[in-house]
């Protein structure tokens, strides 16, 4: 029987499956949510942090140590490693869009099977917030994203297509849930690693795309 | 004649009904609070603002939102402000939604006197609906406009008494763009020092920008917005 | 009988004549000839100098105090001014370009009778060096021109129609040479001051554009 | 594995054959010198060289083009070296003239993922021939096209270790531009610092876009060139 995780130990589980892709020296941009845990479970010390309100050099912060006025896309506080550099927002996404930050950690709502992916808006609800998402996608040199696997009518987020807008027509690079480990391949999904607990009976099951194992 | 103005009320006078303003900041951080508060206690309304978000439900430029002064607000992440969907709903505001790459291209853009540019973020997605799409060397791009605005409301950390500014951390993001794309520039300031203290290295926005300097009179600090 | 300057004599009257009309707080940007000889003639403090090779607050500077990496667009060498900053060539141009400088001072080949003017090229000579004339001439608030009143051969520099390309289709606001001043209205000339030595009946004769009094 | 390269020739080795390469400098002001001599040394060809000039004659990129290496040149200002005028009547490169705005705008395009965009310099001459017009918000504009390229070779004041980059008064010019816009960059400095010297407010060229790090050999003194 699978050990049942709680939300916060699911994220960090994919957290800390994301960090093991991460080989140094890179640069990484990384979303809000689960991929802003993924800093805690990095162990190269080469591997750079991008935050694109402005800071290459994101490090941790401790609480006496906070600055309002240091933060990430977030609005979380962060600190500045040793060979940070601040810049304007027009900057931080001319590296960006082209092609200088290796990997964007991001979140996501609906990936469907050719690895395009929805991260922006809900149909129905107002479209009120876009931020950085469409930037990364297009300009990251690979796209990684994280979500749970199912919603909370656990109904697959991994679909044949998004119902919701697509950020870009652009096909992520890997996908990781609390129950699997994907990758993208000429618009193929293929699963390459089962999280620990679980099957790929329960993969299968909660999967609506078609992948290849 | 100084651009140092003491007068807060003095300095957001040339805001008219019907204006382009554009306001820095990243949430609170960077964003030009003396400023924006004076500007909520100015007579003016139909205002177009260009900022990142607009503010938070009651606080910033939430407050102006309240007030009706605002017809339209371009920006990125609107979500910060629920108020801001409520007014959408019931037709009491126009929003244009970029990306926060392409608002911050689009203010260099008109600062930079072009017209616009061709940018791969958006291509495909519903945010490029009406936009003229172009193949260029094999790669689609979207078509972009540049922003320009009547006036710019800004933050920075120091002023010398010229204007060249200097900003303070991840308080810089959109502000010295801002400050090169609009006719009027105002700039909020956490200090003002002598013209040649600055080192001419460093100085992140020349002085041809700036019109009118103020002291900042809200600051954000770890425990909120006070006043100094 | 007019008194007869020499080449030098001549460009720092023209210089001298061009410093009268700027008035501060400006920002001015100096092209390569007179107009680098206009900095002699400012009289108020707060006219500050752009030059488009990366540095706002132009000065003059000691032979002792010549650095070779602080230049002007002329490669001479130059100093700078309390309250200076540098930047790079596309931050440098976007102020140009952004309406951001006051007066663009320029030398011409030929002006036509509604102010455009050639400044880059010569048919039949190799067209190799434009640099930041076009620039200038699209961005500044306003330009000035500074050139002899004819060629070596004695034929006019203010013609009907420029026979060079020309290097904007904006008119310029004012046209300075050794005879004359003129100021450009609606794309028509009229002349607003002689130089000192000068006869209208010389401007007349020398003149193929179309002028008014 | 350090950035840091004492060897000249191999710091050149990764330019090929048809490469692009991008020269830094406004003449010889902020003008890679070291790294130019290395090409020289370096048995390739058909290169196009992207530099606001090519050199002076017999100096810098000057003997590059003497060396028939080069296949086409693009930059705003190829009047300082006439043996180019020469080379061009006899058909022996290919030149592209462009505005010297236009041309850092195009590079900084080239690093910042644009297609192209739309200016107003140059509308109506003869270097708008061939080019786009179009007509936005009432302004004529023409659309040029970013620049991109295998190489950058640039010149810089300090680098730390990381590869961050400060500059010195005006030989910045189009170095922090090239930078942006080459899949390769390889800077040659003064003074290299540890990484933790340079101030996070003041790089202007975040090490994001540096690969290898070269100490000058050539210095540009007031009695011109001298190998230190």
């Amino acid at each position: 029987m699978t050990v049942q995780l709680n939300k916060a130990e699911m994220q960090h589980a994919i957290a800390a499956r994301v960090a093991q892709e991460l080989e140094g020296p890179c640069i990484v941009n990384l979303g809000i949510g689960i991929p802003t845990l993924v800093a805690e479970y990095m162990t190269e010390d080469n591997i750079y942090l991008h935050t694109e309100n402005g800071l290459l050099g994101v490090t941790d912060v401790d609480d006496e140590a906070i600055d309002p006025n240091l933060v990430n896309a977030g609005k979380l506080p962060v600190g500045e490693a040793v060979g940070a550099s601040f810049f304007n927002s027009s900057d931080s996404f001319a590296m960006i869009r082209g092609g200088h930050v290796d990997v964007a950690i991001l979140g996501a709502l609906q990936v469907d099977e050719t690895g395009v992916i929805a991260n922006w808006a809900v149909p129905g609800k107002n479209i009120m917030g876009v931020g950085g998402a469409m930037d990364l996608l297009v300009g990251a040199k690979k796209v990684f994203v994280t979500m749970s696997h199912t919603s909370k009518d656990g109904s697959s987020k991994l679909l044949k297509e998004c119902t919701y807008p697509i950020t870009s027509t652009r096909q992520v690079d890997m996908i990781f849930t609390e129950l699997a480990v994907f990758k993208v391949n000429a618009g193929q999904l293929k699963l390459v690693d089962l999280m620990p607990g679980a099957t790929i009976e329960e993969v299968r099951e909660k999967t609506e795309a078609a992948f290849t194992e | 004649m100084s651009k140092i103005q003491q007068d807060i009320t003095q300095a957001l006078k040339c805001i008219k009904s019907g204006d382009t303003v554009l306001v820095g900041g990243f949430g609170l951080v960077g964003a030009p609070l003396t400023l924006i508060d004076g500007l909520t206690e100015r007579d003016v309304n139909e205002l177009t603002i260009v900022s990142n978000n607009l503010g938070e439900s009651g606080k910033g430029l939430g407050i102006l939102l309240n007030q009706n002064k605002i017809k339209k607000g371009i920006g990125s992440y609107f979500t910060s402000n629920r108020d801001v969907g409520d007014k959408y709903q019931k037709g009491e505001i126009e929003l244009e939604l970029l990306p926060q790459g392409t608002l911050a291209e689009s203010l260099r853009a008109g600062g930079a006197g072009l017209g616009g540019y061709y940018t791969t973020t958006g291509v495909g997605t519903d945010l490029a609906i009406g936009k003229e799409e172009r193949e260029i060397d094999g790669i689609n791009y979207i078509l972009e406009k540049a922003i320009r605005a009547d006036v710019a409301l800004i933050r920075a950390h120091k002023a010398d008494t010229l204007g060249n500014l200097v900003y303070y951390k991840t308080a810089r993001n959109f502000n010295p763009l801002m400050a090169t794309a609009a006719k009027i520039v105002i700039v909020e300031v956490d200090e003002i020092v002598e013209a040649g203290e600055l080192n001419p290295e460093e100085v992140v926005t020349p002085f041809i920008y700036i019109d009118t300097i103020v002291k900042a009179q809200q600051v954000l600090t770890k425990e909120g917005v006070v006043a100094v």
